[in-house]
């Protein structure tokens, strides 16, 4: 791992390290969108191969001239950049409020990919689909590019000024009407830089907002160890995506779970209680759907069955789930984790607490997070706005959030906020708030800037930069100091100030490099502040919770729940192309959000996906399209938080409704009293599956465990296969010596979570289509997941598939291209040969997998100059009317090959990992060469549970599957 | 008009040329054509004529096929063998198809310009259009034409021989 | 010129019905070599009636349509349709296997029938051959529209390049290639040496300079010897001879496109005979649908009468006969082979979201045509003519289901979906019609549009005229 | 009536017929020569750069080698074009003053880059990669030709998929040992075909044909 030298040269002469190389030179921050720079980028990227549009001139290249093209070298060449090799480096980026460890691959300066880092304990090397999305941000031309005040272009100097400006008169009375509301911070010093701020302004106040705060866990927080869990019993959590240690959870939870040959093969037993379905609930083995409000009751069931002494409400459902929850609990006392969501109150997360105590999990499976010492001075968020109602607040500067667009309707926030004199919002982009404050600050991209991090688990990580920020851009560090100081140092020197200390430590330099190349700090703390507050969360920011009604069985009584979208999250992913096309999961809609319904709902009321139905909820209406989600409990009505953005890029521009528009303080994950009706509109909801049901076809194999440890080979039973290397041709003809690359997908780990998709849409650049194409299923996805229904519709057993190219060595579609542009390699690769295609689309619709894509139109013909740049140049862009499809990542074999050849050796197993496998928090994806036994792949390869998708085609597929299992409890299944 | 093509009797059915045509024939005269507005049977054979296309049309059609057989395994098994799929490298039975479509292409056009070439076509000037009435050999009317340079053509004898065969006209052709 | 020829060949007749009732006479009665030459030969000759032109206008309105719509797919890509994934091939692969079909009729009249000795084609080989031509150039274009990136449209030929690739001979596109392309020469080159002897006759009648001058450019100095007649005959009689085997092919070779795939509802051994009857029948369907009208608007009864209609259905009557049994084989194969994908291939062919095509192809193809059974329909031009048009409808409809309802659910059931055409779509197929009629329409102005010297045969030889 | 065309359209007949055979012909045979000629090779053809840089005299007179300039070639696809401070770390001693400079020294100066026009300009679609090629006993001139002859830089092979595959197939022609990979006037031995056959085994070169596959040069 490459690691910058560490030698803070002070900006603007040149880039601090880590960003030693720059795409383009620039003399001053003050950069102005369309000044002369742009041609030297462009004739860079050109000498980067990035050209997408000449493809369609490669096609004639036999009957035109190429254009001239221009090579453009550096003034200064830096060091450690070779140009045409990528360089790597760790950093990490922000999550709730919370660190990921994250490993960014530049090429000459320019990141394009971010994975996970592999040594940082909550990420193990996988990323979620929001880090993986997360450096479309960074390039997209929609980001706040200047300092603004009223719509006017100002310098960040000017900024600066205005600041002191108003500071000044504040300091009398200690900054009585000064506030700073901020999302959760986690950074240590941006922590002791505010810390410093509230102490210089006594008076002064710090609020904390976030959208999907984690307040009803307040104090409660957990840190829970899969590995030596043998039950798991969630109650409406979805800790195995969205939760700050999802992927931590997911890897330990899956290496529960792996099974790959009958002796010694044990899974743990995974219930899960659920009103709307999540990754989570999907991969429990027993899941039942209940109203969010009737979680809290049957908890409380199970916990009295446990005996815990508490009121156990009448007539509950699903008698026969809790009496094998109870039964397995007791069964495996120490070994079991109970868990529960955030979007569940206090009452239950004490009560979990509870059971965990006296199951003897505490301690064992079951940990406090590490205490997160904050400032004091802090007020909840409500109270703030209600200051601000009172016009007390003079000058209130906001770091990132969105609050004006996400807090609650109740607060009535819009106005509250108009009644600040003086408002500053800092976000990256230009959004709702910034629209309606006085000054907006555009924020640095964390790729942009220095900062550090802390993440669930307590570990620190140091933020550091890969490129000069793209626009102007100023980090938080450098505006909290600017309060006090009257011209801020660069965030660079502030974080090594603040970590160094006043007098540096002789081998300080050697551990910040460490630090900075492991990308996790672990040789030393940081200096901590004399914190007032030591409590372990921030302060509840919503209304007190006595004000949260309780839920008596209100029986067919109708429940909203607000949720974050599985994409866009709390609205700020809105204009992430990438994010918005990703099919989300189970209804694999794009491009909207819809009210989830359950289908029993759907059918009582006579309603169709794709209906408006206006929603009324405490006197405020909202008109929302339907989608009807198997698995939904029967009175829930699910909507999605995040979309119905209005001041935003031109990508999340009219996408779905806004659901905040309903959500109050005392309701923000669910609550009563929803009625809804049907109107005559109807709206257009765009998927990317429309069936869900296998049809008894040999594509997905699943079972029980009891199944397979009887007949360890039923999984390849269920066809008529051909026997092995059935064919008609002579076998010796292509031998397939040396590399034999091939897959295996364990569906048995796999979660559904889609970070393979959207991996591998940014490391194959892949481009986004837009609703509109999608809505013709015209995705370009290379690897898709299927999600599957078996069972009932009401709460049907779910199973993800992740569909990549199965790279067939009988493959269908080479046989019918008559041109040759799809063929094999002799390490038995299926290829396509962009420049080659004519595009008769013959291949695809011989593919009996479906899993190549066309460019039915120039997708990449709309790209910004800005938007070309996270385009990976090992991988040509495609153009209009050529066919693509995964390609296993044959840049990545082809480097390692190159390496490996001027090392004079052979690839080792494991260097070369596909994106998608490199992604995955569970590791379900493995790649490797066929001909080694040694291999990874061929271990799995052998199991009984390996089986061939569609085998009885005798493709041949070097892609194939372990066959999905369900560690399903006997009693529970003979009660079905 | 100092010399002459040859002379051309016209006659009002096909059957009369038919006998008229095999009368001169008898008689000796071979240099000499038939000619009616449509493919009368036995016409040429009355004047002798032979034909030889088909045997260049069969050659024709061995040379596409082979040639064509040759083209697509050269150039998928030769010049650049590629993995498809992992069928053969010299998959014959696919390449029977273009083998059979080629020799039908050039079998049929050995045949449409071989019947130009032999026939002598296209040839927009000939002695026999100076004659006004020839204009309905392409209609009603049946020619036979004893051309000058046969053997024992004479003026005078031959005209007197045409005669005897009942024409509607006789006419000398000019050169 | 010449004063009408009263020789009494045509006069003797026998009855014009034959011992069945059916129509007999290829020829009316009293028709001498001059009437003949008068109503075919002077039609070019003389500027063209009212209706013609009505034709001429709407067939070139569509033909600019056309032209627009192939602009806009060039500028924008094949997006502009309504093709995806899994529907990967539209309308533009319909519209190629309806227009090759179609152009079966006319070699099958003038080759086979030909060969079969069979007289009832003097009248209408030459309308068909031309048909034959034109609608080949309506099917070629279509491949070549429907390509990703048409500007390379050159690389499914084999030509030595800077690459040193070759097409992939495995593939039936390039045997399509291959194939239309030589069906397309034979038919031009059968058609053309069929018309040079009526262009001699066009000529000798013209008055004008400039039309004989043009004439006799294409008639090449046709002078009518006898040993041109013999050469010329034996080279019909060959490329008949060479035509037969390739129009079967030709049709075969389109239909292993579908054969050779995987694709449920594809992958059969029936494709071959099935489409060649298909395209016999969409064949004969069109040709009647074009000779009805051409018949009443330029008078020409006498030539082409009754009998050549009957026969025309008959024919059209068994091969919609054999498409019938096809589909039913389809459908039984399909259960009797117990395999999933092609039972669940046909319900959904009959009773998916295509369902209601499927039956309407029953009605068109299958329903209407037992109208033929009944000699008086095959003699009413007008009854025939909408049957006619019915099965044209159907062949296009069978192409329909055999293209997207098998492709919108085949394997893989997570990624089925529904094709639906565009304005874009449906502009090509008319465009192309119009292209076709535009071409006819010319055809008819500026060429004899029957072949005369065969015609004169069978004023020479009445008996050939009148045998059932 | 007369004859419609005079005696001589017989003659003219032929002649078209013979002239149309060939014209086809003769357009075949001229579309390959405009390709293989310069005009589209531009083989031999010195573009316009923003100095008029000499490899002859910088290789052959000053005997500086192609790595000092081209710093990554062992090490990286991309073989480097040297940075602005490359060209001074000489030409600040040398040629101070000298006008046909005074673009490198007035990059160096505002640290705007110069711009060179590619002469060997793969199309995007091609990942050639120059270590490994160096690696494996290629030499630069089997490229690049004599460029040590150069006064002003041009391209010295067309660069075809065809002209690839020719050593693709049988780099045995073409391989050199690789102390020579830098020697832009190695000549082949006479028995460069046994050596090549030795090198290739030594340098572990890859003859089961995975060269000529797509993916070899193609993503």
């Amino acid at each position: 791992m490459n690691h910058p030298a560490s030698n803070g040269r002070a900006r603007p002469q040149g880039a601090p390290d880590g960003s030693a190389s720059r795409p383009y030179q620039r003399e001053t921050d003050e950069f102005v969108p369309g000044s002369n720079e742009w041609p030297d980028d462009l004739s860079r990227r050109e000498f980067l191969r990035l050209a997408g549009a000449t493809l369609a001139l490669a096609g004639l290249n036999s009957c035109t001239k190429q254009p001239l093209e221009t090579i453009v070298p550096y003034v200064k060449q830096p060091e450690i950049v070779i140009p045409g090799k990528p360089l790597r480096f760790a950093t990490a980026s922000q999550f709730g409020g919370f660190g990921q460890g994250l490993l960014v691959t530049a090429y000459e300066g320019r990141p394009t990919k971010i994975e996970g880092n592999p040594t940082h304990p909550a990420s193990l090397g996988a990323t979620t689909v929001w880090s993986q999305a997360d450096v479309l941000d960074l390039y997209d031309p929609d980001r706040a590019q200047t300092v603004t005040t009223g719509g006017a272009i100002k310098t960040v100097s000017d900024f600066w000024d205005a600041l002191n400006l108003a500071i000044e008169p504040l300091k009398q009375n200690g900054g009585a009407a000064f506030r700073i509301l901020s999302e959760p911070i986690s950074s240590p010093t941006l922590l002791a830089q505010l810390d410093r701020v509230l102490q210089s302004f006594p008076a002064a106040r710090w609020a904390i907002w976030d959208p999907l705060n984690r307040d009803t866990i307040a104090g409660a927080e957990v840190i829970c160890d899969f590995t030596k869990a043998k039950v798991v019993v969630a109650f409406d959590s979805d800790f195995l995506y969205a939760h700050p240690y999802a992927l931590r959870n997911a890897r330990d939870v899956a290496n529960r779970r792996r099974v790959i040959e009958p002796h010694g093969a044990g899974m743990n037993r995974f219930y899960a209680a659920e009103p709307t379905p999540t990754i989570t609930g999907s991969n429990a083995d027993h899941r039942i759907a209940v109203a969010a409000r009737d979680v809290l009751p049957l908890a409380q069931t199970i916990a009295a069955e446990l005996g815990i002494g508490v009121a156990t409400p009448r007539n509950i459902e699903n008698a026969d789930w809790i009496a094998a929850v109870v039964r397995d609990l007791n069964a495996s006392r120490g070994e079991s984790v109970v868990i529960a969501g955030e979007t569940q109150p206090p009452e239950l997360h004490a009560l979990v607490a509870q059971m965990n105590a006296m199951l003897g999990n505490m301690g064992n499976t079951v940990a406090a997070t590490p205490a997160l010492s904050l400032p004091g001075s802090q007020i909840a968020f409500g109270d703030l706005v209600e200051e601000m109602q009172r016009s007390a607040v003079e000058l209130l500067v906001i770091f990132g959030g969105n609050p004006r667009y996400d807090a609650p309707a109740d607060f009535n926030f819009a106005d509250a906020f108009n009644k600040v004199k003086l408002r500053v919002h800092h976000s990256v982009y230009f959004n709702e708030t910034s629209r309606h404050s006085h000054w907006h600050v555009p924020a640095t991209h964390f790729l942009e800037s220095w900062s550090d991090t802390r993440a669930f688990d307590g570990s620190v990580s140091i933020v550091q930069p890969l490129i000069e920020p793209m626009y102007v851009g100023v980090s938080a560090h450098e505006i909290l100091e600017a309060v006090t100081e009257r011209s801020p140092r660069s965030a660079y020197e502030i974080l090594r100030s603040h970590w160094s200390g006043p007098e540096p430590a002789p081998d300080f330099e050697a551990k910040w490099r460490r630090a900075l190349s492991d990308g996790v700090v672990t040789e030393f703390q940081p200096p901590s502040f004399a914190g007032a507050g030591q409590s372990i969360a921030p302060a509840p920011s919503a209304t007190p919770l006595e004000k949260r009604q309780r839920s008596e069985a209100r029986g067919s009584q109708l429940e909203i729940l607000f949720r974050p979208d599985v994409s866009v999250r709390d609205g700020r992913y809105a204009n992430n192309g990438w994010l918005q096309e990703l099919p989300r999961r189970f209804s694999s809609l794009t491009w909207d959000n819809a009210a989830l319904i359950s289908p029993e709902l759907a059918k009582a009321a006579g309603l169709n996906n794709g209906d408006v139905v206006e929603l009324t909820f405490r006197d405020r209406k909202l008109r929302a399209p339907l989608w009807i989600q198997p698995g939904q409990a029967k009175h829930s009505v699910t909507l999605p938080l995040g979309y119905g953005r209005e001041i935003v890029g031109g990508v999340g521009r009219n996408v779905g409704f806004n659901a905040y528009a309903l959500r109050t303080s005392d309701s923000l994950w669910f609550a009563d009293d929803l009625t809804i009706h049907k109107t005559a509109d109807r709206h257009w909801l765009v998927t990317t599956q429309h069936h869900h049901d296998v049809t008894g076809r040999g594509i997905l194999h699943d079972g029980t465990l009891d199944e397979f440890l009887a007949d360890p080979h039923y999984a390849q039973k269920p066809e008529e296969l051909p026997p092995l290397g059935y064919t008609l041709y002579d076998p010796s003809e292509y031998p397939y010596k040396g590399y034999k690359w091939g897959m295996v997908v364990d569906l048995n780990v796999c979660i559904g979570c889609h970070a393979c998709t959207i991996a591998c849409q940014a490391e194959n650049n892949i481009p986004v289509v837009g609703k509109q194409q999608v809505g013709v299923h015209r995705e370009m996805h290379w690897i898709r997941v299927s999600t599957f229904y078996s069972g009932t519709e009401e709460n049907p057993r779910i199973t993800h598939q992740p569909v990549p190219c199965m790279h067939c060595e009988n493959a269908p579609c080479e046989l019918v291209c008559p041109v040759a542009a799809t063929a094999h390699d002799n390490e038995g690769l299926n290829l396509q040969i962009y420049n080659r295609c004519v595009g008769t689309r013959y291949c695809s619709n011989n593919c009996p997998y479906k899993v190549r894509r066309f460019n039915f139109l120039e997708y990449n013909g709309r790209l910004s100059p800005s938007e070309k740049l996270v385009k990976n140049p090992d991988v040509t862009v495609r153009s209009r009317g050529v066919m693509e499809k995964c390609t296993y990542c044959i840049q990545r074999i082809n480097a390692a090959r190159i390496t490996a050849e001027l090392d004079q050796r052979k690839i080792r197993d494991g260097e070369i990992v596909p994106a998608c496998a490199q992604v995955c928090p569970v590791e379900a994806i493995t790649f490797g060469n066929m001909n080694d036994p040694r291999s990874r792949l061929m271990r799995l390869k052998r199991s009984p549970l390996n089986y061939w998708m569609l085998g009885e085609l005798n493709t041949q597929p070097r892609t194939s599957y372990l066959a999905k299992l369900r560690n399903v409890n006997a009693e529970l299944v003979r009660s079905d | 008009m100092n010399k002459t093509y040859g002379l051309l009797a016209e006659f009002s059915t096909h059957e009369k040329l038919i006998h008229a045509a095999e009368e001169a024939y008898a008689a000796g005269f071979r240099k000499m054509d038939g000619y009616a507005p449509f493919a009368v049977e036995g016409l040429a054979e009355a004047l002798g004529k032979k034909n030889r296309l088909p045997l260049l049309v069969l050659i024709g059609g061995i040379i596409g096929g082979t040639g064509g057989y040759f083209m697509e395994w050269y150039a998928n098994a030769i010049s650049y063998p590629i993995n498809i799929g992992g069928r053969p490298i010299h998959s014959w039975p696919a390449f029977i198809p273009i083998t059979f479509e080629l020799s039908v292409l050039c079998a049929g056009l050995t045949a449409f310009f071989g019947s130009l070439a032999l026939n002598g076509l296209p040839r927009p000037y000939h002695p026999l259009f100076h004659i006004p009435e020839f204009d309905r050999a392409s209609q009603d009317r049946f020619f036979l034409c004893i051309e000058a340079n046969d053997a024992k053509f004479h003026p005078k004898e031959t005209r007197a021989f045409l005669a005897g065969l009942g024409p509607l006209s006789i006419k000398e052709v000019p050169e | 010129m010449n004063a009408p020829d009263q020789s009494p060949l045509t006069s003797n007749f026998s009855p014009s019905q034959s011992p069945l009732g059916y129509p007999t006479n290829l020829l009316a009665p009293g028709q001498t070599y001059e009437t003949v030459n008068a109503t075919i030969a002077d039609v070019p000759l003389k500027p063209a009636p009212g209706p013609w032109w009505v034709g001429f206008i709407i067939a070139s309105l569509l033909l600019l349509m056309f032209l627009v719509a192939v602009t806009w797919l060039f500028i924008k890509g094949v997006g502009i349709w309504g093709v995806n994934v899994p529907v990967a091939w539209g309308f533009a692969i319909v519209n190629f296997v309806w227009w090759v079909g179609i152009a079966h009729a006319g070699t099958f009249i003038s080759a086979i029938l030909l060969l079969l000795f069979q007289p009832w084609r003097t009248a209408i080989n030459r309308f068909t051959e031309a048909m034959t031509l034109f609608a080949v150039c309506c099917a070629g274009l279509m491949p070549l529209l429907h390509l990703g990136r048409p500007w390379v449209f050159y690389w499914l030929l084999p030509y030595p390049d800077t690459m040193r690739l070759w097409p992939q001979f495995r593939s039936p596109l390039v045997w399509d290639v291959f194939a239309v392309g030589t069906y397309f020469t034979i038919s031009l080159l059968f058609w053309y040496l069929g018309l040079v002897p009526d262009l001699a006759t066009v000529r000798d009648r013209a008055k004008k300079l400039w039309q004989k001058k043009l004439y006799g450019f294409f008639a090449l100095g046709w002078r009518n010897s006898a040993a041109h007649w013999q050469r010329h005959q034996i080279a019909y009689l060959l490329l008949a001879g060479l035509a037969t085997p390739l129009v079967l092919s030709v049709h075969s070779v389109v239909s292993f496109d579908f054969a050779v795939a995987i694709v449920p509802g594809w992958h059969s051994t029936i494709f071959p005979p099935y489409f060649v009857a298909g395209a016999i029948y969409s064949g004969f369907a069109m040709a009647l649908n074009i000779i009805i009208p051409v018949r009443k608007i330029y008078h020409l009864e006498h030539l082409i009468t009754g009998r050549y209609l009957n026969n025309m259905a008959n024919i059209m009557l068994v091969t919609g006969m054999i498409v019938a049994y096809g589909y039913f084989i389809e459908a039984f194969m399909a259960w009797y082979s117990g395999d999933i994908f092609e039972i669940y291939m046909m319900m959904n062919r009959a009773f998916g979201p295509y369902g209601w095509v499927f039956w309407l192809l029953m009605l068109c193809n299958v329903l209407v045509p037992q109208a033929l059974w009944s000699a008086r329909i095959r003699r009413n031009a007008l009854l025939l003519f909408v049957v006619a048009l019915f099965i044209n409808v159907g062949m296009w409809i069978e192409r329909f289901v055999i293209v997207i309802s098998s492709l919108n659910r085949d394997y893989s059931p997570s990624t089925w979906a529904m094709f639906y055409p565009t304005k874009w779509d449906w502009m090509t197929l008319f465009g192309s019609v119009g292209l076709f009629l535009t071409l006819l329409f010319l055809f008819i102005k500026f060429l004899p549009m029957i072949s005369i010297s065969e015609t004169r045969e069978l004023v020479a030889e009445p008996e050939k005229a009148t045998t059932p | 009536m007369a004859q419609l065309f005079p005696k001589s359209a017989n003659v003219h007949a032929r002649v078209i017929i013979v002239s149309i055979v060939v014209l086809a012909c003769g357009a075949g045979w001229a579309t390959s020569m405009i390709y293989w000629s310069p005009y589209t090779t531009e083989v031999d053809v010195p573009l316009q750069q923003p100095i008029p840089f000499s490899h002859k005299h910088h290789v052959t007179d000053d005997g500086i080698d192609c790595r000092y300039c081209h710093t990554s070639v062992e090490k990286s696809s991309f073989a480097g074009i040297p940075s602005t401070e490359t060209c001074m770390t000489c030409h600040s001693q040398l040629w101070t003053d000298a006008p046909i400079l005074a673009s490198v020294r007035e990059s160096l100066a505002t640290g705007r880059p110069l711009k060179w026009t590619r002469v060997n300009d793969l199309p995007d679609y091609v990942y050639f990669n120059h270590s490994v090629h160096v690696s494996k006993g290629i030499g630069c001139s089997e490229c690049h030709g004599r460029i040590d002859q150069m006064p002003l830089t041009h391209k010295a092979q067309t660069l075809y998929m065809r002209w690839c595959l020719d050593c693709h197939e049988a780099p045995q022609k073409y391989i050199r040992p690789r102390d020579k990979v830098f020697d832009a006037a190695w000549q082949s031995p006479p028995n460069q075909l046994q050596q090549g056959k030795e090198l290739i085994r030594e340098y572990h070169v890859d003859t089961s044909g995975r060269l000529t596959n797509c993916s070899a040069c193609h993503r």
